[in-house]
């Protein structure tokens, strides 16, 4: 068993190259991952304050994925998470203080505090979760894709989940659905080298993941999770070619989490000095310093767009706070549609 | 009236839902090519195409996903898991993604699937292909579950499955494939409640599924005795319909529960435990239960009859009840 | 007599194992470098080394077959599926492999693996993440079903759990890891009997697991206002200790079953149907039961506090039977 | 959705080349295939005549697989076998009569009538089953494997599976776990090229299986599986480096059904011409041609191994036919092993 000593996982070098947009999309890039970085943030705050509780996972250090993602989609597309999902959840135009209230556990959180942070939904976004399971959304992904191809709708299924879920046969199962049947699905592996505690070389035998979907004849191609345009880019083309019904593609981000797995974790499993060599790749710190080399971006503006961020999540902290509970005498609601055939 | 097999009045029906709606279509291994391992799906192939009848790999996990995302992206799939066997290794979509689903969105999505399972043992086909959790699935919240045991619900309870917005799960016993009898030629069946089948004021016989003619065998065989038993089919397993089973009880005053679940935490036990909550004063006897025994369901053919409910164990069971 | 918290007697029932048999090892996500989800396994890597204390991946039905293989190897693997939410990805081992095997096989062939899973809600983690399937399980014949609801036998199940010849699954309850206690020096537990915790003479409450806290708890609260309730502890939820449930039951001649598993089909009804088959005559009241509302779990505290089993619902039940 | 029309699947060329085996060698493979030709073909008579009951899948076509491969193993490896088992029994060294008795249900079956065509199982031989869940030997296979890993038994598992297990989960998850701890496992794929009803073109988008295991960084051939020769030789040689610690291989045994799928299958999903063709290339025939050209048999030969076949499956029938029910009484034996501590 091959165990991680000292730094194990090396981070690729910066971004480099210029930045392919202009001064007004690449500060809405920017300021898309300060949001999701400050709404988690004051999540883990909350979460010490006990106002959040369960299962509170973080994507800090990702932010780039989610985010050079979201934005290469329509919005008539599908989205499928994980429980790793506030980003996804956000940038998908839930507004934060549903999401900061379905936290709270408060009747106007966006699954009215049913779900809490795993669980966000939103059927006008699209959002079909927040799936706890992991490899869980993939084959719903696929089916949602089928329905689409069915209908000939021309949506894309975008479905997010970790590198852990490549080892869980659901995943397998549903690459080969999706490619037998050319559906439209864009399969985002976010790689953040880590299932829990455990790396991605002590679990996988050949840690290439992309070989896995290349094995059902899947175009899969390794992308730099820390740099959004690189995100972007890739996601852009794979929903292109996706659309003009040319089938599945598997995306493998290779990004990092910069914080423990859940609130629960004591980080045994990797080393300090790990963490730090990536975290000076963060995308946000790196994205930013290339902008302002382009002289697309100043300190002022960055301190403004940071300022947008925090007041938003002060605003939806006070959206959860006034929110109310939810009658215990619903509490059965829901269980079945109402109306449904007697 | 026309007269037809369970298994022709399966495919009848399947028939008339692909026919009626566009959205419908049917997902599962061999359903095509094959044309069903039951010879259910025989013939739908050719007049659907391969898009509507769809033969999937062997991967229930994945295809029964597959139908869940399709349910909410817009599509009526009816999956097939081809036996309730191979539908453990789905259990963990049915359960945790389709069962959840609406209200763990707070009432966002609901999940409008179909799946239809070969059930039961009774064919020798030993211990990996022979369970009856039917009624354990009946456990989880969100789903329903239907149990035809008669060809007319065979003949229509898709339908209304089909147009519950929740997901629903049918129970197709393989014994009953070849059974034959009359169909009306109009469907109008529902999907909530029991019903008495026979007639009786001396004990109630609830059951449901394959041991539904196993128990109006036992009744026949009890009336020339003059024990006039009422055979109550469940038909729908959760929700249970209490009242009609309440009804009966109290009015028969006794009951003995056939189920072909194993017999520690069958359907059974909760039939038996909400006649306690709800009619225990109405009770002249312990009430009773004929179930499977606490065995994998062996090969050898006595062995097998030994194992599951059969008419001549229900009669036992009635006879002891009544002191006769 | 030695005071530790339920995490630690499990942890150190498992270092205890691994000391005394070679053949033992353990095996599951996130049980090596992680310490374990729930850190029951933590410092056990340091002690016994990667090939004992193996970290696998997110492959449940991969690994509990690999453990079913490897005890029929000749090891005596201990699972840990990291909770009884997952095992759902697992089940077709655990059903149509461990549980049938020696009867499939004639006799020939034993399965000596331990399973452990955590169970339970009450910690807000949501619909997902909360299920209680530890009854649901010992509707399987060919397992046995364990459910630890104190420091002592959280500290000394796991022995004759390992020297049992056939699987036997532990379900350790969430809310019950931070607990604590004293335990025996020398462990003297059975895995088959149910216990009496509190004596009574009034009403028997029976349960298990993470509900025995409150249960004691209920009982506590029904002696202030003069009401004596014995409290059983099932222990065992597969075989059920019918002797001991009867001789409660026969004796206060009321009975309430407490269970977080989900009403319907919860096996809180077969607790009651044995009672209705065995003692139905000893009853001076219709059974009642406390389970967790039919209901996916709610993330909400206010709401998921609702859903579940607590000691005031307890409380009440027992005093509705009493008339009180 | 590809369909077969005609011929979907050509058969591959006739083995050609020297058989590398003495003469005596070589008659004991063609017996052992005329041996497990002769039991079946019997067994589906007297399924005919409602002897045997329940499901019954033959093996006729595929005889060279098992031949080759278990001549290979030693007496001390592991089986982990299928539904279609009966000719990994016979030659594992179960005797024939047991598993007739076990088709017939009586107590001297080799599962004491529990189990019967599916469920065939033998502790001394170490024939793990006859297991009816596809892909369900996989992960025991890979525990037995383990668990002489870990003790140094130098066994190697053979786990025998279709081309339909591949697209189950348990399949992958199968492989990568043996592969990431390097465990002495051989993944015999029969790929007869169905699944019941289904091609395999029809279910795997990438219909090249051993691209699945080498994604897992598996070595993995594909082997003329109709050929007892080309079988021998690879597995031969595969156990050579497993029992040397270089981790598991994976073989695909390219082979045909000549039968139904069970003996409730129309057929309807393949043409009857492919049929044919492949069985101009039985493996019986053509081995036995190859040895008549190069003198190692003659007619009177083969026509004395054929005959005492024959003799053995009738002295099976005679054996099952005069064998026991098991008593009703004994019914629930064995749910539970005797003894277990209270
Ligand atoms: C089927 C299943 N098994 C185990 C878990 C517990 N668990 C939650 S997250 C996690 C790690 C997942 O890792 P990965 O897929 O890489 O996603 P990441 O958390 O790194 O984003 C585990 C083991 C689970 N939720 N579902
Ligand atoms: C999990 C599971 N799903 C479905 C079945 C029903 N079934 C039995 S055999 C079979 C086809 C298997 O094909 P393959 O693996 O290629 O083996 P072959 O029968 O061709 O030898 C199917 C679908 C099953 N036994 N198990
Ligand atoms: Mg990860
Ligand atoms: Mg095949």
């Amino acid at each position: 068993m091959r165990q991680s000593k000292g730094i194990a996982h090396h981070a690729p070098p910066p971004p480099t190259g210029p930045v392919p947009y202009d001064q007004e999309f690449s500060q809405v890039l920017l300021r898309d991952m300060l949001r999701i970085r400050r709404l988690e943030e004051k999540s883990a705050e909350l979460y010490g304050a006990a106002k959040i509780r369960g299962f509170l996972h973080l994507y800090i250090g990702e932010e780039a994925v989610a985010t050079g993602a979201l934005h290469a989609l329509t919005p008539e597309d599908n989205i499928v998470a994980t429980y790793r999902e506030h980003g996804h959840a956000l940038l998908r135009g839930v507004p934060m203080g549903r999401i900061m209230a379905e936290m709270y556990g408060k009747k106007e959180g966006c699954a009215r505090g049913r779900g809490g942070s795993m669980h966000l939904f939103d059927a006008d976004a699209r959002l079909f979760g927040g799936n706890a399971i992991v490899a869980g959304g993939l084959p719903v992904a696929v089916g949602l894709a089928l329905a689409d191809s069915m209908r000939g709708t021309g949506r894309v299924t975008a479905c997010f989940f970790g590198d852990g879920a490549v080892a869980e046969g659901a995943f397998h199962e549903s690459v080969n659905l999706a490619a037998l049947w050319q559906l439209p699905v864009l399969f985002c592996c976010e790689n953040n080298l880590y299932a829990m505690g455990t790396a991605l070389e002590c679990y996988e035998s050949q840690p290439d993941l992309t070989a896995k979907a290349a094995s059902y004849g899947v175009k899969a191609l390794a992308v730099d999770g820390m740099d959004v345009v690189a995100v972007h880019e890739a996601v852009k083309a794979a929903r292109t070619r996706i659309a003009a019904g040319q089938g599945p593609i598997f995306l493998e981000f290779k990004t990092y989490r910069f914080r423990a797995h859940s609130m629960f974790d004591a980080e045994l499993y990797r080393h300090r000095d790990e963490v730090e060599e990536w975290k000076t790749r963060g995308p946000i710190h790196t994205f930013s310093a290339r902008l302002k080399a382009e002289g697309k971006l100043d300190e002022a503006q960055f301190l403004a767009l940071d300022r947008e961020a925090e007041q938003e999540v002060e605003q939806a902290v006070e959206f959860a706070e006034a929110g109310e509970w939810e009658p215990v005498g619903d509490l059965l609601k829901d269980v079945y549609t109402p109306g449904g055939p007697a | 009236m026309s007269h037809m097999s369970y298994r022709e009045a399966l495919r009848r029906s399947l028939q008339e839902a692909l026919r009626q709606d566009p959205r419908v279509f049917l997902m599962g291994e061999d359903v095509g090519r094959y044309g069903g391992t039951y010879a259910v799906s025989k013939g739908l192939l050719e007049e659907f195409g391969p898009e509507r009848i769809r033969d999937t790999p062997l991967s229930e996990l994945g295809f029964v996903g597959a139908g869940i995302g399709a349910a909410l992206g817009g599509m009526r799939p009816i999956v097939e898991v081809m036996t309730v066997n191979f539908s453990l290794l789905a259990l963990d979509q049915i359960v945790n993604t389709a069962a959840l689903y609406r209200h763990m969105s707070g009432g966002q999505f609901s999940v409008p699937l179909v799946i239809r399972m070969a059930t039961g043992a009774g064919r020798q086909v030993a211990a990996q292909h022979s369970h009856s959790f039917e009624g354990w699935y009946a456990h989880i919240p969100g789903i329903k579950i239907l149990a035809p045991g008669t060809i007319e619900d065979a003949r229509c309870m898709l339908a209304p499955a089909l147009r519950d917005p929740d997901p629903v799960l049918l129970f197709e016993h393989t014994v009953l494939y070849n059974m034959e009898g009359e169909v009306p030629d109009e469907c109008r069946v529902d999907i909530s409640s029991a019903r008495v089948r026979r007639e009786g004021s001396d004990v109630t016989i609830i059951t449901y599924g394959g041991s539904l003619p196993k128990a109006l065998e036992a009744a026949e065989t009890l009336a020339a005795e003059g024990i006039r038993a009422e055979v109550l089919d469940l038909r729908v397993l959760r929700p249970l319909d209490d009242a009609t089973i309440m009804a009966s009880v109290r009015k028969c005053r006794r009951a003995v529960v056939v189920d072909e679940g194993w017999r520690s935490g069958s359907l059974a036990a909760e039939v038996m435990a909400r006649i306690v909550e709800q009619a225990f004063y109405d009770l002249d006897a312990p009430l009773a239960r004929v179930c499977s025994e606490e065995v994998p369901i062996p090969y050898a053919r006595h062995l097998e009859e030994a194992a599951l409910p059969q008419p001549e164990k229900i009669v036992a069971a009635v006879r002891t009840m009544l002191g006769a």
